[in-house]
């Protein structure tokens, strides 16, 4: 197991290697000149501008600089946040989108698998029809009005008890992160109840559910035990790639309840060229994800041995 | 036993007829057989109705409703779907000096109190067009400040919109903010230049819907500015969905927006999904390194900032300021989110390879790329349904995010997603602005869903075999 | 914002806008020299006093090169502030100078009636020199980073996330101060989600735009409102070559725009005043407003003189391009520029593409020229005309569409330069005739917003210059 | 010999796509301790329906127990919710299945699995269940047990997972154990092992066996009495010498013949039954047989033979042996012309 976990690391590496690289050749090519800003900068001071972030140097310098900076883990300081350090950017902000992707997964995850066992039990029956239809109302419907009904709901409750029980918005404590992080995990969690309903579906007539019951063993020793172990597998490859999908898509869910995540940095610093900004983000974001799918194949293996000796 | 006693005839032997094996059921095609499937799921004949119509809806829809889906109309702005309405023709709009005291000192210190003012009335009759009101002075005020709201005013503090304040010696005030034909309640408050006095008088009126001439002809309504005289009523044209927040008729709105939509919410997550399962496919088929290095450039295509690759696409197709970028929006979604399909086909073609039928096809001496794309992907049919009935919204949202920030399609064009931007923000107070384009996209992702369950019956030989 | 509570200048505002004593306790001033005596008992929030040499360091630190800080251009008054700038001359050379601990000396590169007035903006706030050095190149990235000399001092800040501000113990002035905490909890842009915090009774105050206004009309809560004094206008490109440098078609243009449709119809949120010229309605003229002693010239909406315009436009440079209109990514931007495209659309038959682009871009767009119109706006610097008055002067960097005339120059020369109000507010009223006559821009609107303001607090100060709104002297009633 | 398990007129229905298949039309047998009873048939005659659906493991919908009774040791089993129905399954009967590659999980260890029934129906704790597991997996002979019980069935051999499934059915020592083709998916040498180790369990548990196949050298090798279904119905049943020897229905005929034995002569072609078993959506009126017969009589296309008692232990639903009908003889002349 330790190897295999090791070998992925060094591939990990290489992809964020390549990510940062990417990246970094992206940049460069949209035009538009990172120093501007809204009241015009006069020749000599953005000379020495270019000169602080080393911007007068050719492209390919600029990238060997980066790169031993951030081999050393100094991703620089931001050009439109006065000398504030990248690093010290990602140290606030990071954490915080971090808990909220990784609430929303676990929402996703739970709401998904049980959903999607119940739709597969109760097969073209009531619950069935209408766990399908919140699904696909789930898909359907932008996540920014799912952020707005959220807030709103949040707001008539508190009215309705008169003081504040869970807070509108803002970060802090659980309550807080209660239903940004829902709202956030709906769409993952409309996928991974189809995927769940399929693969139960399949599993549910496998011969050694049959020999399960001929054992004897209670349907719900059944389910548990034997039917989720097996029904699970497809739901674990997709939550890679869904946790990307939740990172960047925190950006709607954290403007809407005041969350101070990296989703805003992330956002403006494309938008305003901040390019020590957008590669310290951009690197952090990628390596996060590679981990994260390393984690999920491992936890593949984990529970499906045919893998993990293989 | 059965009272039945067997007479010597019965015995008699029969005659062998010589039946060749009788095959009870018409041997019927892969596909012939996957469509009757299909036809007997009354489900999937739903969706398939449905997609028809949306087809109708976005090609045929412009010819029989051809409203003009840029033509703005700011006397009707955010109108919810209303039957046809009349208005008033009136004179074009002449600017009103209002009432002025010839000469006035303002007080040199303030009162503590100041009595309600009195008169507070309109100066004429009040039409959409502007609601003119006029009030007696009051001794010891320096100013006066206006307010409106939509229903009774409860207290000091509910008195609603800030409309204007004037200075001492003015006393009327021109409101023309936003006028709808509704009851509304204006309130007038002395001040001493800066701060209130807590006194208020009040009136409540409802200005008439109203249209000059020229507004008229210019909205089609007549030919000529003199065919019709001041006073007359004319019915004004008919928006059955409402408008949006320009005055722009929401149904040819939502007819052109699903041009947009319904191509990039199709052919986006077709193109990807293919990509998906290919990738997927073969770098399951093959495992080991290969799967292992086809598996890593999928983790770094999803790590990529889109946002930033979205602009690149943008210049790279030299799509000018201003105009509407479908085709590097479409490249971009095609390019880079393809991995989550890969990754789903790939686990699924783990488990198909270890079946016999593929070991008996290699035996036959099929080569590798026939194996996956015959025998293969075919069984991913499952899997690969699911991702895209979820390929479908995504790709719509995508759109509607990037034209928010001027990657997508260009104003005026609209699309379903960005119709969604812009109703969320008003969804409170006139909420059809959301519903209408929100409603549309769901049915088109619930029609696929559904087709997509179908297929996955009618398609997947495993579900068959139970039946 | 955040800032103006923090720190004090040498004169501040009080609430009607009048210049009162801040660290000064007064002031003289004549063609030459300005000269002020701090008061005795101005402190640091450390304790130390707030000296002379402070404003020097400060000052000296705004025009040195090697801060290059983007307001370097607001101290141009001052003698070699344009020279020091540009690395020609020392920053020792600056014409500013500190007689003792308690009494400054300015002298003037040109006679400048509103220098007092300027030094309330923040460029001119005092920094210690101790201090300073002693944080490095840490200098104000964390609460703890700063000194400060105002009302209030920072005690807790997470970027972009919330931050709290305390009463300054040290503060000459603090026992007017009611308020002992200003705590700004929630930062986001998202208007509907501060309008919730209101509700929730999170927040005391927030702004309200087009979209949530009637949500808070629903909720019966008390709307307040205040004109800003930032005018919003379109500007034309005048580079040569450029459709948009021809003035018929500007004029065309400009009799087809009806203030009131955008006013009353697109903005339809109450404050909003029709945009009729450069000069906001607050500016102050000779002894009146500005605008009611030099009314501002206004075309009337005539399609028929348009369509002339029109004709003659295209005699001149042939039929009209599509033009491009460049707006940034808000959502009342783009709403304003497919307005401005169906009126040129619906009426003149322009072709007008709307490029909506990122704030980086757009900047850069602007200032290589590449539009034919762009939708801009400029708040007051500082409390006198000229504020606005040299936007348009050919030196003026934030003159994106290059307009170049040297009759304008030379009017904007002639206000910097006089001190007699009458002379310098002729100059102005003839500017203003000419940018309505060469049609270089198409006044919008003067910004008015609504805000929520929690009934229980009172005596918030809203001012279209200095720290906007003000909750020095707030105080809470139970 | 006391009977343990006795099936009365037992109809199983399936509603599908089609209309109603009537898989079991009225089986009726009996099962007496320690003795093994072979139902055999072709595929697709309902054999598997009629066990499956003893043990309740048809799916309901789209399956119906339309008819029948069936009582073990005196409590009836048919219809039971599945809480009743597990105080029996997997402790009274114990079941095993045809193709042991798919009918063991295969994400938990071979020794859990069985542990499993262990802790579920005998309280046993974890510890004392794997140790009870490891001795099962040893009965039945596989080589280094404990190893062998923390692997997972994709590490097992065909022959060793059936012998991990015939351990698995014996953790409570059932009465019964239902073996639904256990062997046909094995190739020979081990069918021969397996078959051995369920006869050597039979005598050492004095366990009676249902042995579920469609080879009758199977039956010969194993069973005590057998039954022949054919088209959801019981038409031959008796002790193995009265179906081999004394066979008197032409269906049991017509399998004999079709059967390879090794004292057949080479150069002789064995004679295949005609035709295909009759199609179960509209089961024929009269005998189920009578398309394929070659000595169909009219009665037999419009009447259902009743089951005629031929000796004590041996019955048969045929219409030969009705008084009015032809003489036996020539059934037999027939059974030695071919034997011979």
């Amino acid at each position: 197991m330790l190897a295999y976990t090791l070998k992925r690391l060094f591939a990990g590496v290489i992809t964020v290697w390549f990510i940062a690289t990417a990246t970094f050749i992206a940049m460069h090519q949209v035009p538009g000149d990172p120093l501007m800003n809204d009241k015009a900068v006069s020749a000599e001071i953005r000379a020495n501008l270019e000169a602080k972030y080393g911007l007068d140097k050719p492209v390919t310098e600029q990238y060997f600089i980066f790169l031993n900076n951030m081999l050393h883990g100094d991703f620089g300081i931001s050009f439109t946040q006065q000398n504030r350090k990248v690093n010290d950017i990602i140290r606030d902000h990071f954490p915080i989108s971090a808990t909220l992707g990784l609430l929303a997964i676990f929402f996703a995850a739970t709401g998904g698998v049980l959903w999607g066992a119940l739709t597969a039990i109760y097969r073209n029956r009531l619950p069935d029809i209408v766990i399908m239809f919140l699904v696909i109302l789930g898909i359907s419907v932008p996540s920014f009005v799912f952020a707005a009904l959220g807030q709103l709901f949040l707001v008539n409750l508190n009215g309705l008890f008169g003081r504040s029980i869970i807070p509108v918005a803002g970060w802090g404590t659980i309550w807080h992160m209660l239903m940004p992080s829902l709202v956030l995990g709906l769409g993952t969690m409309a996928l991974l109840t189809r995927l769940m309903r399929s693969s139960m579906l399949e599993v549910v007539n496998e011969d050694y559910i049959k020999t399960a019951r001929a054992k004897g063993l209670s349907p719900t020793r059944i389910f548990f035990k034997h039917q989720l172990r097996n029904a699970i597998l497809p739901v674990i490859t997709v939550l890679g790639p869904q946790i990307a999908a939740i990172t960047t898509g925190g950006f709607v869910v954290e403007l809407v309840f005041a969350i101070p995540g990296l989703g805003r940095y992330f956002v403006q610093a494309v938008q305003q060229l901040d390019y020590t900004v957008i590669m310290g983000t951009t690197v952090f974001y990628g390596a996060f994800l590679v981990l994260m799918v390393i984690i999920v194949d491992i936890l593949y293996g984990f529970i499906d041995p045919r893998v993990r000796l293989s | 036993m059965s009272l039945f006693q067997p007479t010597a005839i019965d015995f008699e032997p029969l005659a062998r007829q010589e039946k060749t094996e009788q095959i009870t059921r018409p041997s019927l095609s892969y596909w012939q057989d996957a469509w009757v499937r299909l036809k007997k799921n009354t489900r999937a004949i739903i969706s398939l109705g449905i997609i028809i119509l949306l087809g109708v809806f976005t090609l045929i829809g412009p010819l029989l409703w051809a409203v003009n889906p840029a033509l703005q109309n700011l006397n009707q702005v955010s109108q919810a779907p209303a039957w046809a309405k009349s208005a008033i023709v009136i004179a074009p709009y002449q600017s009103w000096d209002g009432i002025q005291l010839d000469h006035y000192t303002s007080p040199d210190q303030a009162a503590s109190t100041l009595p309600a003012p009195t008169g507070f009335s309109t100066a004429d009759t009040p039409t959409t067009q502007s609601v003119r009101l006029s009030w007696d002075p009051v001794p010891g005020a320096d100013g006066y400040n206006v307010y409106r709201n939509n229903r009774a005013p409860r207290d000091f503090n509910d008195l609603g919109l800030p409309l204007g304040s004037t200075y001492g010696d003015e006393l009327s005030y021109e409101d023309r903010l936003s006028l709808e034909p509704r009851e509304y309640y204006y309130s007038l408050v002395p001040t001493d230049g800066y701060d209130e006095y807590e006194v208020y008088s009040q009136i409540t009126l409802t200005p008439a819907l109203a249209l000059t001439p020229d507004e008229a002809v210019e909205r089609g309504l007549i030919t000529d500015p003199y065919d019709v005289n001041i006073g007359d009523s004319l019915t004004i044209e008919f928006h059955p969905l409402g408008t949006d927040y320009l005055g722009r008729d929401m149904l040819a709105r939502l007819m052109e927006g699903a041009r947009v939509s319904l191509f990039i919410g199709i052919v986006a997550p077709f193109l990807f999904v293919l990509v998906g399962i290919i990738y997927g496919g073969f770098a399951g088929y093959f495992g080991g390194r290969v799967d292992g290095l086809l598996m890593r450039f999928a983790e770094f295509v999803v790590a990529l900032p889109f946002l930033l690759f979205m602009i690149l696409f943008k210049i790279a197709f030299g799509i000018g300021p201003g105009e509407s970028g479908i085709m590097p929006m479409l490249l971009a979604l095609v390019l880079l989110s393809w991995p989550s399909t890969a990754r789903l086909v790939r686990g699924q073609v783990l488990q198909i390879r270890e079946e016999g039928y593929i070991e008996a096809a290699k035996l036959l001496g099929a080569k590798d790329h026939y194996l996956v794309l015959r025998h293969i992907i075919p069984n991913t049919m499952g899997v690969i349904l699911v991702t895209l009935t979820f390929a479908v919204p995504a790709a719509i949202f995508t759109e509607a995010f990037l034209s928010f920030i001027g990657m997508g399609v260009a104003p005026p064009t609209p699309s379903w997603g960005s119709m969604c931007n812009e109703g969320v923000k008003t969804m409170l107070s006139h909420p059809h602005e959301l519903i209408f384009p929100a409603v549309l996209i769901s049915i088109t992702v619930l029609a696929f869903n559904l087709l997509g369950d179908g297929l996955t019956e009618a398609l997947d030989s495993k579900m068959r075999s139970r039946d | 914002m955040v800032l103006g509570h923090l720190m004090q200048g040498l004169v501040r505002y009080d609430r009607r806008g009048n210049v009162i004593p801040g660290v000064a306790e007064r002031w003289e001033m004549d063609e030459q020299t300005a000269t002020f005596w701090l008061r005795e008992d101005a402190r640091w929030s450390d304790g130390k006093p707030v000296t002379a040499h402070d404003f020097v360091f400060a000052w000296q630190q705004v025009v040195d090169p090697k801060t290059a800080s983007e307001y370097a251009f607001i101290l141009a008054p001052i003698k070699n502030a344009a020279e020091v700038n540009e690395g020609k001359l020392p920053v020792t050379d600056l014409g500013v100078v500190a007689l003792d601990d308690r009494t400054l000396q300015v002298t003037l590169a040109r006679p400048t009636a509103y220098f007092v007035k300027l030094t309330v903006f923040n460029t001119f706030y005092p920094i210690r020199q101790d201090f300073f050095e002693s944080r490095g190149d840490q200098y104000a990235a964390e609460a703890k980073d700063l000194l400060y000399n105002g009302p209030f001092k920072l005690t807790e800040w997470t970027h972009s996330a919330s931050l709290k501000m305390v009463k300054n113990e040290h503060y000459w002035d603090r026992q007017n101060i009611s308020l002992n905490a200003i705590n700004v909890d929630y930062i986001t842009a998202d208007t509907r989600a501060r309008l919730n915090l209101y509700t929730d009774g999170k927040i005391g105050f927030t702004r309200l735009d087009g979209e949530t206004y009637k949500d808070a009309l629903s909720q019966r809560f008390r709307i307040r409102r205040f004109t800003t004094g930032s005018t919003f206008f379109l500007e034309y490109n005048h580079r040569p070559g450029k459709p948009t440098d021809n003035l018929n078609l500007r004029k065309a243009i400009q009799s087809v725009f009806d203030p009131d449709e955008m006013v009353n119809r697109v903005l339809a949120t109450p404050g909003n005043l029709r945009g009729e010229s450069l000069f906001p309605v607050w500016i102050n003229g000779v002894n009146d407003k500005f605008r009611k002693e030099y009314p501002a010239p206004q075309a009337g909406y005539d399609i028929k003189e348009a369509k002339r315009y029109l004709e003659l436009a295209v005699k001149e440079i042939g039929p009209i391009p599509p033009l491009v209109l460049l707006v940034g990514d808000s959502p009342t931007a783009t709403k304003q520029g497919e307005y401005i495209q169906g009126v040129l659309l619906n009426k003149l038959g322009i072709e007008l593409k709307i490029d909506v682009q990122t704030f980086k871009q757009r900047l850069a767009k602007m200032t290589a020229g590449d539009f034919d119109i762009v939708g801009a706006g400029w708040g007051p610097d500082f409390d006198d005309i000229l504020t606005f008055g040299d936007l348009f002067a050919s030196w003026n960097m934030n003159n994106r569409g290059r307009y170049n005339n040297p009759e304008y120059d030379r009017l904007v020369r002639l206000t910097m330069n006089s001190t007699d109000p009458k002379t310098r507010m002729d100059a102005m009223g003839k500017a203003q005739q000419i940018l309505f006559d060469d049609a270089v821009v198409l006044p919008q609107y003067e910004q008015g917003i609504i805000y929520l303001l929690s009934p229980k607090i009172k005596g918030v100060a809203r001012r279209v210059i200095g720290p906007d709104p003000d909750f020095t002297y707030a105080r809470i009633i139970p | 010999m006391d009977t343990i398990l006795s099936v009365k007129d037992l109809a199983v229905e399936f509603a599908t796509y089609g209309g109603t298949v009537k898989a079991v039309r009225g089986v009726s047998f009996d099962v007496t301790r320690g003795e093994t009873l072979a139902i055999v048939g072709e595929s697709g005659c309902g054999k598997s329906v009629t066990v499956q659906s003893l043990m309740g493991l048809i799916p309901m919908p789209p399956g119906r127990i339309t008819n029948g009774t069936a009582t073990l040791n005196g409590k009836s089993i048919l219809n039971l919710p599945a809480a009743e129905a597990n105080k029996f399954r997997g402790v009274e009967i114990g079941m095993i299945f045809q193709d042991p590659m798919s009918s063991l999980n295969p994400t938990m260890t071979i020794g859990d699995q069985i542990a499993e029934t262990l802790k579920v129906h005998r309280g046993k704790t974890d510890q004392e269940a794997f140790k009870i597991a490891v001795e099962l997996l040893e009965r039945t002979h596989i080589p280094e047990a404990p190893k062998r019980a923390k692997q997972y069935p994709f590490e097992f051999s065909g022959g060793m997972l059936q012998r991990a499934m015939i351990a698995q059915s014996l953790a409570c020592n059932p009465a019964i154990l239902i073996a639904d083709e256990p062997t046909t998916a094995l190739d020979v040498t081990i069918q021969a092992q397996i078959l051995e180790l369920m006869l050597e369990l039979q005598r050492t548990e004095n366990m009676s066996i249902i042995l579920i196949t469609h080879d009758l050298a199977v039956v010969a090798r194993m069973a005590d009495r057998v039954a022949v279904m054919y088209a959801g119905q019981i038409i031959e049943s008796g002790t193995v010498d009265d179906i081999f020897y004394r066979s008197s229905h032409p269906y049991t005929l017509g399998l004999k013949q079709a059967m390879p034995s090794n004292t057949h002569d080479r150069d002789k072609s064995l004679s295949p039954i005609l035709g295909s078993p009759p199609d179960l959506f509209k089961p024929p009126v009269g005998c189920g047989y009578c398309a394929r017969c070659p000595y169909a009589m009219a009665v037999c296309a419009e009447h259902l033979p009743p089951t005629t008692k031929i000796s004590e232990s041996h019955e048969a639903r045929c219409w030969l042996h009705h008084a009015k009908a032809p003489n036996i003889e020539e059934l037999h002349q027939l059974e030695d012309q071919d034997a011979g």
